[in-house]
């Protein structure tokens, strides 16, 4: 076993472990903390797989986003420190069951599977400048449309957020009194 | 890497997105549930980039659909906390047991 | 070549051209009345869906992952109208709303996105357009920002559809992995029936049949219509319901093709399983948002049923019914949206004696339950005749029975409410209302759609040679 | 001829009550709406005899086809035959008395008199129709104008009897779905197309085992708006609770879509399957005539003595289409022009009586002869009538039906004649019993001495159906004459096949 | 006047007449009423002798055989090409008889009830309801199809109900309208089934082809016998079915039971209806259909004779006892048609032998009118005392003579004494059986004497017995058009035996020489003689012995009061059987089992729709998992089990 793939199962094994924590740790702020490890796990699987850009996009997006508007909402809406209270025992069950049952057949499916790698595959190389070219152009395997498509999305999510979020306006007082 | 078999990839994301699935069903706090959502997100990415490497090397639709995935993750997660702000407000409890008023 | 990417994107340079426009005027500070706004907007519409019918372009852009034709347009117009019926008929409940721009904002990100989805050629469009049409969405089903349900709704919504989408995703992915394209037409030749690539397609059409609130993934339905502003659920239930299902059409038909035999039978299964539930569960509801949910997931049950055929009548048929459901579902919603507006009453013990204060409303509301059960002369009988017409073309005679006798089942909820309004007495009917000219004409707009699009033989006509199968 | 101005005379009329203000102009409109179609159907009437006079001897008249559905190929293809012809007078005869019948009618006014003359819409519709789809549509437009006239304007448990109505006879829509969709697929024109062009349809056979998976679905579902044994129920708590003109309109014209629907649609395209099935056909309709009878003589309330007499009645006439011979379906047709005159002038009367005593109960009714003559007349006339009395239309309905069946001479079938024979005693019973106890005898009730008798528009109305009804009674001959060609055309086809299996 | 017009009007001119008073008689006609109806009815009459006239002396007689001549026929209803009923006029011995003895009596009875009926408030109504009667009636005798006699027998039974139940304020004598219709409908049943199996086999339903074809050999004939049916032959069970048709018009045992609560009706109705028309049409059906009875189905011939015998003896014990005086006159009537049918019975056909059916229409045509006299007679009775019941009569000859004279000689008409016309009809037919039958003859012989009994019962308790106690004012014998009526009537019930009717009407259309034997007359009258004899010693004057003798009589006087308990029978069958067995469970079935069926169809789905609301728990991870759940189970079933 080269040092490649005893790096990719101690990666392997730390994504699991903290995204089973994340899932189970019944304090939330650890659980979020849990999750950010389990992503820069991810992070560093691409890393692994020479995806440099993806890994960043990762970290930047995930990390600096998407957790620490996650533990900003903890910060809003829960007294830290308060225990998380435990999963109903009956939904638990059935999680537990449809979640292993899932994995066992879908598994079983995808080792069953005979994915043919190609031939002699064409190195495969990402380059930050070629996603940038890719992205914005129109020809074939461009990505243009989606990439102009994303930032509507993203504006209207964030004035959804806003209007959603904002601390509404005290019903106007007259001042008839 | 080359020691690696594309299916280990795939179990190792198949198994995220079930600890996801899972972390889904059980977690009281939406928060978590999100928390869960993105889990399950990121396996999903994880089979693109891993798909684009190993067997279609030559163009680079997973990785972009992986970045695409990525953002849109972003603003539903943005929208989500939005949401479950509101509802704070109005129940003060984001646990989900506590907004089930509709049924039946 | 500026000239396609200007006439073959037309449709969605309108939408986006009008949001820009609303974005300005949210950022300028213009202190304009909600009632001018609203009259601006709704002609913008009226504009935006005039403009919809002329001078359009058929082709592909972006090498395949966008592209129009003659169909695409059509149900974009029938997007467009819908859309501006909605408006129309939540002009009661924006009139009072803080934050009208905001939500012709999201709600027309919305329709963009479903324009782009259904015009995708290409699973990363495809999923983005369904994004986009949804993640705005939950953000409008929560407006009514001070109302319990209206947050649940919300929440509700988000962690589904994102739970749902993950599903979709993982089910994309698998497709990728197996045939190595996103592109729809690379797709098809590839399918090779295997137990991954099924497992595959079962999770995309979990994430369809999420958006098209098929039983067993349905459950949310219910439970966002209820809670979600009365103009949200309309549209829901009719606009992004049809978007979902004409690229659902052009999915199943064309995509997966070679797997026409599997998806037949999940259809049939799914199909009877949500009849019954829908038709169950409408016929015990007390809320009439909710109950038009429920009677709506039956309807999604015919329609799998037409859309069955796998022929060209079968997606003319779909397309038929879904138009015609537009207007019956949205003057029904329309009525409803009024009297909530007015009274906050949703309750169909509510609705007793409404025909004594409300003759004219109640009519409306009459004769779009009649649509929608499927009476003649209302345009909801040939609807569902052509639905069932189709369904009974591949020889399932089992499936039809069971859809005709459901119709029973139907048609006693729909006249329990027509009951309510005609025949219940009442103390303390809803008062007398007076209809603002808006939904007045989004009333006048439905009732032709109901009579006439029946009658008319031709809209069918068109969209049997449209439908391009 | 243009057939086309039977939909839209009602329609018309419609529109013009949905103008008209003021219960004194709705109910001027409707009358000449409904007298307007009268007249129409008088001239139809005589154009027919033009027409046959003149030579021509094809099966439809009038015939128009227009293209409506083009790629399902489905057409609106309207003609009529001397059958239709016959329904097409009954029901103008019935919408006018219906009409007159309800003159006082305040309570929403306008709403009531524009379903009727949508529910009049609906019928005429379905009997110039010759594409199954067009009939059916037809058929369904019928419905909801039954609905809302019990429940907004019936009596009793309204709700109820308007949703058992409703929900049955959509049943009977699902049964009959299904039905026709098993023939339009089973079907195959020169062209290659799907038809559901009822002559189209009858040129070519539908293969055996489809007409016997079908014929089923078609003919019960027909059945179930003819009252057919066990799908009966609607009729007596739908008759019972709804008010007169719609009790008249139901059992006078509605009912009879079903009897023409079976006879039209399922037994003259899937005639293998009539056959095969005549015995199922036959024992449901003995069931129904004689059961029928029995259990109207327990009755005591007069609306669903009626009813229920309703379904022994129309037991007969699908008896007379089960029987299968040419005399038995003559007696069918007649007995649904028969049926439809006799039981809405039994309505009107009732009405009558309901609307001036406040009750149908025979217990409380009596001696009524002497109070209102006219009104208790017309109940006699109706009850003897219904009792089979010769110069009656309902005497020569029924013999004919009788003696059609009775060609029939395999035991069974005798059997199952008799009994149809039989019931007519029974029929004599609860007739004279009610007729005995509410018309005749001491009256019931002090109070009766104040009230009058008909008014001007009950006695047009009561003498309008008095006079239809004597016409077919005096002389059968030309009813006869009337539909003879058109049942000609079906026994043909029926003939052909039975010495075919 | 062409025949044909004149033999139409004879029975369109009371339809019209009908007409007339029906629309208008109530508020218009109200007093001249009765004298339209009876002048109508008098030209019919006219016509109808007229047309007796013509047939018997000009026209009616071909080579010496009395044709049977259908002058007018119209294609009303077709059933089938060669299955239709032709309404028509047809003219044969029996119908002229008929035509007279209808018209003449009809007739008597409207001019009788112009003062009988006078200052009724529905004075024109019941003009209409006669001539409605009459109409029918002779619309009966004239048909030329079976069907079409079908047709006015139901026209004659309705007409018979509204008349029973004219005074329909009473509750019995609504009830007895309604007993009276319902019976025969009963019965008519019978003869519908009767004539669709003949129809079926014979290919007509015309008089004319049907005697023809089954009383000759011909293939229908043939057809007809083949066809069995419990080891009887398909044209047996025809006739006896066409015969219980006639048994109940004719109030043959066990058929009866109206005929004497119809007496609830207006006397003159009594008369006209149930004594002297309608209750002898089937006798006129039987006769009617004579060939084929006598000539291919002896054995049905039989049942009629016996029918007939029986029910002569079985009435004549009942009408012994009754103490209503229209009653016992229902009970002779019924006795005496089952002499007419008996009489029937015992022919043949043919020449001499055709003795019975000669006698039979001799008896029909003598009774017709002595039997009217009587119910007239009572009528002016009843008039006069206002009671039906004999204590409240007697003495009443000073009052009344010419109404005690008539009376005197309709009762002797009808026992049988010479030279009274019964005496001569009866003697016919009691040759007739002495030939053919000595049972029956001896029967007849017992019942002979029975009526002379019981008819003298009845004359003495109302004009002798005790003297007269009426109180305070009363009518006096009634107006002239009351006192016209019985004497013309007393007349005819003298002279009526005089008639040739042995030379018109026979069997075969053949006239014949009846020669009763002298010495064949001794036997019953003697016995008429014994029972007036017994009759007046016991009723002539008032005494203990006749309460005496019924007490002796015990058990017997009791069941024969109480009409042999007939009514009672029939009312456990109906009230019992019909109502409470089938009648209630039918209507409970209806209402329980299949209307329940409807609306457990409907709760079963409500309840299933509760039992699953579970479903929609409100709780999102629920939808989660069940969404889960959704792919798991396609993925089961369309992966594994599909396959």
């Amino acid at each position: 076993m080269s040092a490649a793939s005893i790096i990719f199962y101690i990666i392997a094994a730390f994504i699991l472990g903290t995204g089973l924590l994340a899932v189970t740790t019944r304090k939330i702020f650890r659980a979020s903390i849990w999750l950010l490890f389990s992503l820069i796990g991810i992070a560093s699987l691409y890393f692994w797989m020479q995806l440099e850009f993806l890994a960043a996009v990762q970290i930047i997006v995930y990390v600096g986003g998407i957790v620490v508007l996650i533990i900003f909402s903890i910060f809003l809406t829960i007294k830290s420190g308060e225990e998380m209270p435990k999963p109903i025992f009956k939904r638990n069950i059935f999680a537990i069951l449809a979640a292993l049952s899932g994995l066992a057949y879908t598994a079983r499916q995808i080792s069953l599977y005979k994915f043919q790698a190609p031939e002699n595959p064409a190195p495969f190389e990402l380059k930050v400048s070629d996603i940038g070219r890719q992205m914005l152009s129109t020809t074939d395997h461009g990505y243009l449309l989606p990439f102009e498509l994303i930032s509507m999305l993203l504006l209207a999510a964030m004035i959804g957020c806003i209007v959603i979020a904002l601390k509404q306006k005290e019903p106007v007082k007259t001042l008839q009194s | 890497m080359t020691g690696i078999p594309l299916t280990h990839i795939l179990f190792l994301s198949t198994a995220l997105f079930f600890i996801g699935a899972y972390g889904l069903f059980t977690r009281r706090n939406m928060i978590t549930m999100l928390m869960s959502v993105e889990l399950m997100l990121n396996s999903v990415n994880i089979n693109f980039v891993a798909f684009n490497k190993y067997l279609y090397p030559d163009k680079l639709g997973g990785v972009f659909f992986s970045i695409f995935i990525i953002t849109i993750a972003a603003a539903e997660a943005a929208v989500a906390i939005a949401i479950i702000i509101n509802l704070y407000r109005s129940h003060h409890s984001i646990d989900v047991e506590d907004a089930s008023e509709m049924k039946y | 070549m500026l000239n396609e990417y200007f006439f073959v994107l037309k449709a969605e340079w309108m939408l986006i051209a009008i949001i820009f426009l609303l974005l300005f005027l949210k950022v300028g500070t213009s202190d304009w009345k909600n009632e001018t706004l609203l009259y601006g907007i709704n002609i913008l519409l009226l504009v935006n869906l005039l403009v919809g019918f002329f001078s359009n372009l058929e082709g592909g852009l972006f090498s395949g992952m966008f592209h129009n034709d003659a169909l695409l347009i059509l149900e974009k117009n029938i997007l467009n109208i819908g859309v501006y019926l909605v408006s129309l008929i939540a002009y009661p409940w924006l009139k009072k709303h803080e934050h009208v721009l905001e939500f012709y904002i999201l709600l027309l990100t919305t329709l963009l996105g479903m324009f782009f989805m259904i015009s995708s050629g290409n699973l990363l469009l495809f999923y983005l357009g369904l994004e986009m049409s949804t993640i705005p969405l939950a953000a409008i089903a929560n407006f009514d920002l001070d109302k319990r349900k209206s947050s649940e709704a919300a929440m509700k919504m988000i962690i589904s559809s994102a739970f749902s989408s993950a599903l979709l995703l993982f089910g994309v992915s698998l497709i990728y992995g197996t045939t190595g394209t996103l592109v729809f037409t690379e797709i098809t030749p590839l399918l090779n029936g295997s137990p991954l690539q099924l497992l595959a397609f079962i999770l995309l059409l979990a994430g369809f049949s999420f958006k098209m609130s098929v039983v067993p993934f349905h459950l949310w339905t219910a439970d966002v219509y209820e809670g979600a502003p009365v103009a949200v659920t309309a549209y829901l239930s009719v606009i992004s319901k049809s978007a979902i299902l004409f690229i659902f059409l052009q999915v199943l038909y064309v995509v997966f093709k070679p797997m026409s035999s599997e998806w037949y039978f999940m259809l049939f299964f799914l199909s009877i399983l949500t009849i019954l539930l829908g038709n169950l569960f409408a016929m015990r509801q007390t809320n009439l948002k909710r109950f038009l949910a429920f009677s709506s997931i039956a309807q999604v049950g015919f329609i799998l049923l037409g859309l069955s055929a796998g022929s060209k009548t079968g997606m003319a048929s779909v397309i038929y019914f879904l138009l015609i459901y537009m207007f019956s579902n949205l003057a029904a919603f329309g009525v409803i949206g009024l009297v909530s507006a007015s009274t906050g009453k949703e309750s169909i013990d509510d609705f007793k004696g409404f025909y004594k204060t409300n003759p004219f409303l109640s009519w409306i509301l009459a004769i779009a339950l009649f649509s929608l059960a499927g009476v003649p002369p209302t345009a909801g009988f040939f609807g569902k005749f052509f639905l069932i017409m189709a369904g009974a073309e591949r020889g399932n005679y089992v499936w039809v029975i069971f859809a005709a006798l459901n119709m029973i089942i139907s048609f006693y909820y729909y006249l329990k409410v027509v009951k309510a309004i005609f025949m219940d007495p009442n103390d303390q009917p809803i008062e007398k209302l007076t209809v603002p000219a808006l939904p007045k004409l989004a009333f006048v707009i439905c009732l032709t759609g109901m009579v006439l699009t029946g009658i008319l033989s031709w809209i069918y006509e068109y969209i049997h040679t449209l439908s391009n199968f | 001829m243009n057939l086309t101005l039977f939909l839209l005379f009602p329609l018309a009329t419609a529109i013009a009550i949905l103008l008209a203000s003021g219960l004194k102009q709705i109910r001027v409109i409707a009358l000449i709406g409904s007298l307007l179609q009268l007249a129409l159907s008088g001239k139809l009437l005589l154009a027919y005899y033009e027409q046959r006079a003149a030579g021509n001897q094809s099966q439809m008249l009038f015939e128009y086809v227009q293209k409506w559905y083009g790629p399902l190929n489905l057409q609106y293809h309207i003609g009529v035959d001397g059958i239709s012809i016959a329904m097409i007078l009954l029901t103008a005869f019935v919408v006018v008395a219906g009409i007159l019948v309800s003159w006082e009618t305040e309570h929403l006014s306008k709403e009531f008199f524009f379903l009727l003359v949508l529910l009049s819409l609906g019928a005429y519709g379905f009997f110039i129709s010759l594409d199954v789809f067009t009939m059916f549509f037809f058929l369904e437009v019928a419905v909801i104008p039954k609905f809302l006239l019990i429940g907004i304007w019936g009596s009793g448990k309204k709700e109820y009897s308007a949703m058992k109505l409703a929900l049955m006879l959509m049943g009977g829509s699902a049964l009959i779905l299904v039905g026709m969709l098993g023939i339009y697929f089973s079907s195959k024109t020169a062209g290659g197309a799907h038809s559901f062009d009822l002559l189209e349809l009858a040129k070519m056979n539908i293969p055996l085992a489809r007409q016997m998976l079908f014929f089923p679905f078609a003919f019960i579902g027909f059945g179930i708006f003819t009252a057919i044994f066990p799908f009966h129920t609607w009729v007596p708590d739908g008759h019972a609770s709804a008010p007169t003109a719609a009790s008249m309109f139901l059992a006078g014209i509605s009912m009879k879509l079903g009897g023409y629907g079976c006879l039209r649609v399922a037994t003259y395209l899937m005639p293998d399957a009539a056959h095969a099935y005549s015995w199922v056909i036959i024992l449901l309709a003995t069931i129904a005539i004689i059961y029928g009878a029995f259990a109207t003589m327990m009755q005591t309330d007069l609306k669903y003595i009626n009813a229920y007499s309703s379904v022994s009645h129309c037991g007969f006439v699908l008896l007379g289409i089960g029987m299968l011979t040419q005399t038995s379906i003559n007696g069918a047709v007649m007995q649904m022009v028969s049926h439809g005159l006799m039981t809405a002038l039994f309505f009107a009367a009732i009405g009558m009586v309901y609307s001036r005593t406040h009750t149908r109960m025979v217990a409380q009714l009596g001696g009524l002869l002497k109070i209102m003559p006219f009104i208790s007349t017309v109940f006699v006339i109706a009850g003897l009538c219904s009792l089979g009395l010769p110069g009656f239309s309902g005497f020569a309905a029924e013999m004919t039906v009788f003696m059609g069946s009775w060609q029939n001479p395999d035991k069974w079938y005798r059997l199952a004649t008799i009994l149809a024979c039989a019931s007519i005693v029974v029929t004599a019973v609860y007739i004279l019993r009610a007729a005995g106890k509410s018309i005749m005898g001491p009256l019931g009730n002090d109070s009766y001495k104040d009230l009058t008798d008909a008014k001007w528009y009950e006695k047009s109305a009561a003498i309008l159906l008095i006079f239809g009804i004597l016409v077919v009674g005096m002389a059968p001959f030309w009813l006869i004459n009337l539909i003879q060609p058109g049942t000609e055309f079906i026994m043909n086809k029926l003939a052909v096949v039975a010495t075919g299996l | 006047m062409s025949q044909t017009l004149q033999i139409a009007l004879i029975p369109l001119l009371p339809l019209a007449c009908f007409l007339v008073l029906g629309l208008y008689g109530r508020k218009h006609l109200s007093s001249s009423a009765g004298i339209i109806g009876t002048l109508s009815l008098f030209i019919s009459t006219l016509l109808s002798l007229q047309t007796a006239y013509q047939y018997f002396f000009v026209s009616g007689k071909v080579n010496g055989v009395y044709q049977k001549l259908v002058v007018f026929q119209y294609n009303w209803l077709e059933f089938a090409p060669d299955l239709s009923i032709n309404i028509g006029l047809m003219i044969d011995p029996i119908t002229v008889m008929m035509l007279v003895v209808v018209s003449f009596v009809s007739l008597m009875v409207h001019l009788f009830s112009l003062g009988y009926m006078k200052g009724e408030e529905r004075f024109a109504t019941y003009f209409a309801f006669l001539s409605l009667f009459t109409f029918s009636m002779l619309g009966l005798v004239l048909s030329s199809n079976i069907f079409q006699i079908y047709l006015f027998w139901e026209l004659v039974g309705v007409s018979s109900f509204l008349l029973i139940g004219f005074y329909f304020e009473k509750p019995s004598a609504v009830a007895a309208a309604k007993k009276a219709f319902i019976v025969t409908r009963f019965a008519d049943l019978g003869f519908l089934i009767g004539i669709l199996t003949l129809a079926f086999y014979t290919k007509t339903l015309d008089f004319g082809l049907l005697i023809e074809r089954l009383s000759t050999a011909s293939p229908y004939l043939t057809d007809i016998n083949a066809a069995t049916f419990l080891g009887v032959s398909a044209l047996s069970w025809g006739l006896i079915l066409v015969f219980v048709g006639g048994a109940g018009k004719s109030a043959m045992f066990p058929l009866h039971i109206w005929l004497p609560d119809a007496m609830e009706g207006p006397t003159p109705v009594s008369a006209l209806i149930h004594a002297a028309t309608m209750v002898v049409a089937g006798v006129f059906l039987v006769a009617r259909l004579f060939p084929v009875f006598a000539l291919s189905a002896p054995g049905a011939l039989q049942i009629v004779m016996y029918t007939g015998a029986f029910s002569a003896f079985f009435a004549a014990v009942i009408a012994c006892t009754q103490t209503d005086i229209k009653r016992v006159l229902a009970y002779s009537t019924m006795s005496q048609i089952g002499y007419m049918m008996f009489a029937l019975g015992v022919s043949k056909y043919g020449g001499e032998d055709g003795l019975g059916y000669m006698g039979s229409m001799f008896h029909l045509f003598t009774h017709a009118f002595f039997k009217s006299l009587l119910f007239l007679g009572a009528g002016a009775v009843i008039h006069m005392v206002h009671s039906n019941e004999m204590k409240d009569m007697g003495g009443l000859r000073k009052l009344m003579p010419i109404t005690h004279i008539s009376f005197l000689i309709a009762c002797l008409a009808i026992a049988g004494v010479p030279p009274f016309s019964g005496f001569f009809s009866k003697e016919e037919i009691l040759l007739a059986a002495f030939e053919s039958n000595r049972l029956v003859y001896g029967i007849a012989l017992l019942t002979s004497g029975l009526t002379a009994f019981y008819m003298f019962r009845l004359y003495y308790n109302i004009f002798w017995s005790k003297p007269a106690e009426l109180h305070g004012h009363h009518h006096g014998e009634g107006t002239l058009t009351m006192k016209i009526p019985l004497i013309l009537l007393a007349v005819m019930a003298v002279v009526a035996g005089f008639a040739p009717i042995a030379k018109w009407v026979t069997s075969d259309g053949l006239p014949i020489e009846s020669h009763v034997p002298i010495t064949f007359s001794i036997l019953p009258v003697t016995l008429a003689l014994a029972g007036i004899l017994l009759a007046t010693r016991l009723f002539k004057t008032q005494n203990e012995l006749p309460v005496r003798i019924a007490q002796q009589m015990g058990g017997i006087y009791k069941a024969a009061y109480h009409k042999f308990y007939i009514d009672e029978v029939y009312l456990f069958v109906t009230k019992k059987i019909l109502f409470n067995l089938i009648g209630k469970p039918a209507a409970w079935f209806d209402k329980n089992i299949v209307d329940g069926l409807m609306n457990l169809l409907g709760r079963i789905t409500a309840t299933l729709s509760d039992l699953i609301k579970g479903i929609q728990s409100g709780k999102v991870q629920d939808y989660a998992l069940y969404f889960f759940g959704g792919i798991a189970g396609l993925v089961l079933v369309f992966i594994y089990l599909w396959k």
